[in-house]
């Protein structure tokens, strides 16, 4: 199977599914870039180049660049999507929600409750998140508790090419808003990703390492953090299963349970802020339906309570890493 | 353009049945039976009315808090919104989403909105779909004077020029936001932003269907041929509160009376088609008695009807999860 | 002392504010009303009344009615503050933060910290939340989560009258950003209210029961249920301490854990989304602080994960119970 | 308004140390030594430095992602400011902020901003501010073309003229965001939007410092006067990447060598001043080597400073929690 980077993976999927379907739609600043310009036409497919070759095969009538009007175009991808097609649009960073959150989780979010289940709203919104660019506080956060926190959403954050391929197919193709998260430190992380399309179905957790003492469940970028530390742990003896939810919303939640049932113990290792956030949701879900199990208190392993600092030197103790996973995995074995 | 006998009756016939709606929901209202926020439309029907029937199946609307008008000229079932304002099981959405919610994609009706602002992307994403899927179509936001402050309103303006999409913005400008006069809220003017944007616009008097539907009829035409978006600025007046229980202190002293007895977009429309003999009283009349009717069911039925079962509180959240 | 509304209590601590300081302003749509109308000024205070009276006393220049244009004047609040003003905003309706997010979020929330520590920005936003106002789904959400989980923001839900005053006094004072929180169907509700300012300083729970057997956590509407609960549970041999933490940032969270300490057992009562939300933050905190003095499961009382219902029938059914809160007491117990 | 000698010296002093710190930035960057995004300001010298000559200690200004030529020219240090871009402690912002975060309140400087649109409504705050305590300041938010689309700056134009604040809106058009020409992300224009809000408006040739500051003087003026907002609109260009790392395939051939060459503000200062016998190339040509020198010691001093200590990760995040 053919090597490929995440960045690539992404392309692959959005190229697939717009040659299945022409309702597929993409949207967004610079997505092809050099709109109206004297240079280049798909001038940059992003900031990052993920959508780049897109708009040559597609036109501009399907790969659209926007004004920076991010409550509008989000808007526009939305209303699209409840009229017939099926756009992806992308927030370029997750850290912009704040000027059209209320496009995803006022409308899209609550259209088909709100309406006694008359709305089908098939859109996509895919966004770069994360820390480690030394990008600081507005252009280095998670933020999909806040998404997570909205019934209505279907949040998806993949931790390999492999997965971000099939879960992206899957989110186009599903029929209800979808949040999709890209880590912006993983685009040149390289993976088997099979040439043809195929989907991977939400909520279904993956388990990237296996062992009997402790539980690890992480999202993103934080798998590969695990995995490090599991594997770290394994040589001195500690078998981790390490369990990536793939999708929080919904959340494979019996992958979880079932996992802590044998091991008893549970870390849960998230980038995003600890107050209301991943760590503390898969925390309580352990606290209430697998209490009985559990031989020793929960370790959450996130970043503090700050916003991501600028410096090198702030940020990467900011960051959670495998040092501190494999502190909290021994600490629930004491 | 010239309309004829059938259309004239049909206009008058959406007005009347809107405003019979709403004096309606407001005598209900009161009388402790409608829960929650209502907002009512009477004195604005020449909008709705005006525009919506220059459109037809292909082509969506989404609407505003004060909905109800723009749902019954998109042609929303009369029956099923009553019974969804009264939280009712057989309401148009279940009696899940109340007045502010009433949707029917259907009958391209987007859905009222809770979110001023909320409905200009929307249809700048409707008139996306019909121009990529080419269906004809075009998309119509209805957005208050308070709601053409919002940034998403502006927003979708421009998009809506960059992007050249069929779409139209039609600015009821009723004169309050809630207690905010738009003398004071609106810097510059509607059409000044417009002509900033490159849009095409013009103000109509909202008290003259005719009016509104010739700029409505030229906005629709322009759309249809690719010219882009429009903007249509109407000057109306609405005749309750802002939402049902507004004692409206802020309104001049007979402000209302006044309106009613002035300023009535269906007295206008009668005297018109009348003087120009081109309907008869007695069929207007006839209309008033049977749109009176119509509602007086539709209340009976509304009340008479169950409220939807519990299960249904954990239902249609998604289409799969 | 005197019997206040909780509408009262608010009113009388703007006034007191903006009387001891010529910095307190207040702005947002209609806080007095009647803007550019022919008939009465002040015509509304906000659309339930409660800033009333406030322009008459200060003048326009100090209660400022506003367009619609959340990000415009909630972004202006916090610019002023950031430059010596000490405003109050209110977003109607905390439904409406997805079109002004950003402001809160990106700017008040991360100057101090992105600027090394040399910014300061005392504003406060007040905002309505809660269900069983049948204002369904865009205005009957709580939303104080996706607050909770963003460092450099305090959040704060009084429960009572008196605890409205104090704490909104306090926050007006404070010198960080706060978001402030009315249950928009407690504004009727009495208590003894002193008529001089006071503050409650942030991050200090109240204990409105105290019972050995089980710790009840709750918020805002919630301390009314719980405390009902409590009582009815009293009478069935069963003790309750309930524990409002009144603010959720800052948390005090040694109150929690002390209780837990004690009683073994904790049952978190939250109206808010149950996702990411405060319910499961408080019980992954005991979880990983509190565990060896668990003795059952963690049971959360709130809403299921949808959004708000309009019909008064699917609205009651949607919020949590006194009754429910005593199931989920008992099933500590059991 | 006649500048006096002084004045055009520090006038030229600003652009220039501008102009040395970005370009040395782009080479301090290339070589790998700074971290994260950055966005250089060359090019556009003449709009901060023409703008910010009439303000003063009272006056406030917000910022963009392109900020170092704000925060140059209203003061803040410049020592501090490289040092900051190379995440030191002894940064401005102690290292937690870096290029896009850049702000010294003390300065007047509301900060440099990540979130596009995110400056004009903290600037009607900051007008707000003057306006009630009576302190006679202004508020310059800047705004690129791409912002100018952005919901939160439209907002903030109507707000302003409401608020009737001491607010100046300066458009800095630099013909692109990100590779997106504003010819075609900018429906209408930027003086009709200004006047569809009501808004004394000017176009002027970034590249003429003079104009600018002329424009700037008078809408100063108003803005102390009370005489409400006013918007700016420069059109200029900018020499380095949309961000450091930009190949720019979307410009023009030979467009940014044209532009160095034939639209170099500068450049056009210098021959103005010199032809009409106000300045000496010498005392041009102290200044060059001057602000080399200054720029020089800044990248020296930022290299061997210390990063901020761990401890700093957690401090700052609350004046007191
Ligand atoms: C984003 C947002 N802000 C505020 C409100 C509260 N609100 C509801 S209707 C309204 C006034 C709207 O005025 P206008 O747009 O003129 O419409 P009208 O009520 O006159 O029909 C306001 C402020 C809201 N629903 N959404
Ligand atoms: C809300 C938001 N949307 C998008 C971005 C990404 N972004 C950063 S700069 C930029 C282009 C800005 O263009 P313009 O306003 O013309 O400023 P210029 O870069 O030309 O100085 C974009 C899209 C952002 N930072 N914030
Ligand atoms: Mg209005
Ligand atoms: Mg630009």
């Amino acid at each position: 199977m053919a090597k490929k980077s995440f960045r690539q993976a992404i392309n692959e999927a959005l190229a697939q599914e717009m040659r299945r379907d022409p309702r597929v739609v993409l949207m967004g600043e610079d997505v092809a870039g050099g709109q109206g310009a004297p240079g280049e036409d798909d001038a940059w497919g992003g900031p990052l180049g993920v959508t780049k070759g897109l708009m040559p095969e597609f036109g501009r009538e399907r790969v659209l660049d926007t004004p920076i009007t991010e409550s509008g175009f989000v808007g526009a991808a939305i209303g699209a999507a409840a009229t017939g097609l099926r756009p992806v649009a992308e927030l370029m960073f997750v850290d912009f929600m704040g000027v059209c959150f209320d496009q995803i989780f006022n409308q899209a979010a609550k259209f088909r409750y709100m309406f006694g289940g008359k709305a089908v709203t098939p859109v996509v919104i895919r966004t770069m998140y994360g820390g480690g660019f030394r990008a600081a506080s507005q252009h280095s956060q998670c933020l999909y508790p806040l998404f997570t926190h909205i019934p209505g959403l279907k949040v998806v954050i993949p931790s390999s090419p492999y997965d971000a391929k099939g879960l992206l197919i899957q989110a186009i193709r599903d029929d209800d808003p979808v949040m999709f998260f890209e880590h912006k430190m993983m685009y040149d992380d390289m993976d088997e990703v099979p040439d043809e399309p195929y989907t991977i179905p939400f909520g279904e957790a993956n388990l990237t390492r296996e062992g009997d003492d402790v539980t690890v469940v992480a999202l993103g970028r934080m798998v590969k953090i695990a995995n490090e530390a599991a594997d770290a742990l394994r040589k001195q003896g500690v078998g981790c299963t390490v369990i990536d939810p793939r999708t929080t919303s919904p959340m494979d939640t019996d992958s979880i349970l079932e996992s802590v049932e044998e091991t008893g113990r549970l870390v849960v290792v998230d980038e995003a802020h600890p107050r209301c956030g991943m760590a503390a949701d898969v925390s309580a879900l352990v606290a209430q339906e697998a209490f009985r199990a559990l031989k020793a208190p929960i370790r959450m392993v996130t970043p503090p309570h700050t916003p991501v600092p600028f410096s090198p030197a702030l940020e990467d103790a900011y960051l959670p890493s495998a040092a501190r996973v494999i502190e909290a995995v021994r600490a629930t074995m004491a | 353009m010239q309309l004829n006998r059938e259309q004239l009756l049909a206009a008058y016939r959406m007005m009347r049945t809107i405003r019979e709606f709403e004096d309606r929901v407001h005598v209900e209202f009161s009388a402790g039976d409608i829960p929650g926020f209502v907002h009512l439309y009477a004195g604005e029907e020449a909008s709705a009315v005006g525009v919506c029937m220059n459109l037809d199946h292909r082509d969506k609307i989404a609407s505003t808090h004060r909905g109800h008008g723009h749902c019954i000229a998109k042609g929303v079932d009369v029956e099923g919104m009553m019974a969804e304002i009264f939280g009712r099981g057989s309401g148009t959405c279940g009696g899940k989403g109340g007045s502010m919610h009433i949707a029917d994609l259907e009958k391209g009706m987007m859905g009222a909105n809770g979110i001023v602002g909320g409905g200009p992307p929307l249809i700048c994403g409707a008139a996306l779909t019909a121009k990529t899927l080419k269906t004809g179509g075009v998309a119509v936001a209805f957005i208050g004077d308070g709601a053409s402050n919002q940034g998403t309103t502006m927003e979708s303006y421009n998009l809506a020029k960059a992007w050249m999409l069929p779409a139209i913005f039609v600015v009821e400008d009723n004169g309050y936001a809630e207690s905010t006069s738009s003398s004071w809220s609106v810097s510059g003017s509607q059409l000044g932003r417009a002509a900033g944007f490159g849009i095409p616009a013009v103000q109509v008097d909202g008290l003259d269907f005719f009016a509104i539907h010739e700029a409505a009829r030229e906005a629709v035409e322009r759309a249809r041929d690719g010219g882009g978006p429009s903007l249509i600025h109407a000057k109306l007046n609405r005749y309750h509160g802002h939402f049902e229980g507004d004692a409206q202190t802020y309104r001049g002293n007979g402000e209302i009376e006044r309106l009613r007895a002035e300023h009535d977009p269906l007295t206008h429309f009668r005297k018109r088609v009348t003087e120009a003999g081109l309907l008869e009283g007695g069929q207007l009349d006839a209309i008033d008695a049977a749109a009176k009717s119509e509602i007086d069911a539709a209340v009976a039925k509304a009340k008479s009807a169950a409220m939807p079962p519990l299960a249904e509180l954990l239902t249609d959240v998604y289409v799969r999860y």
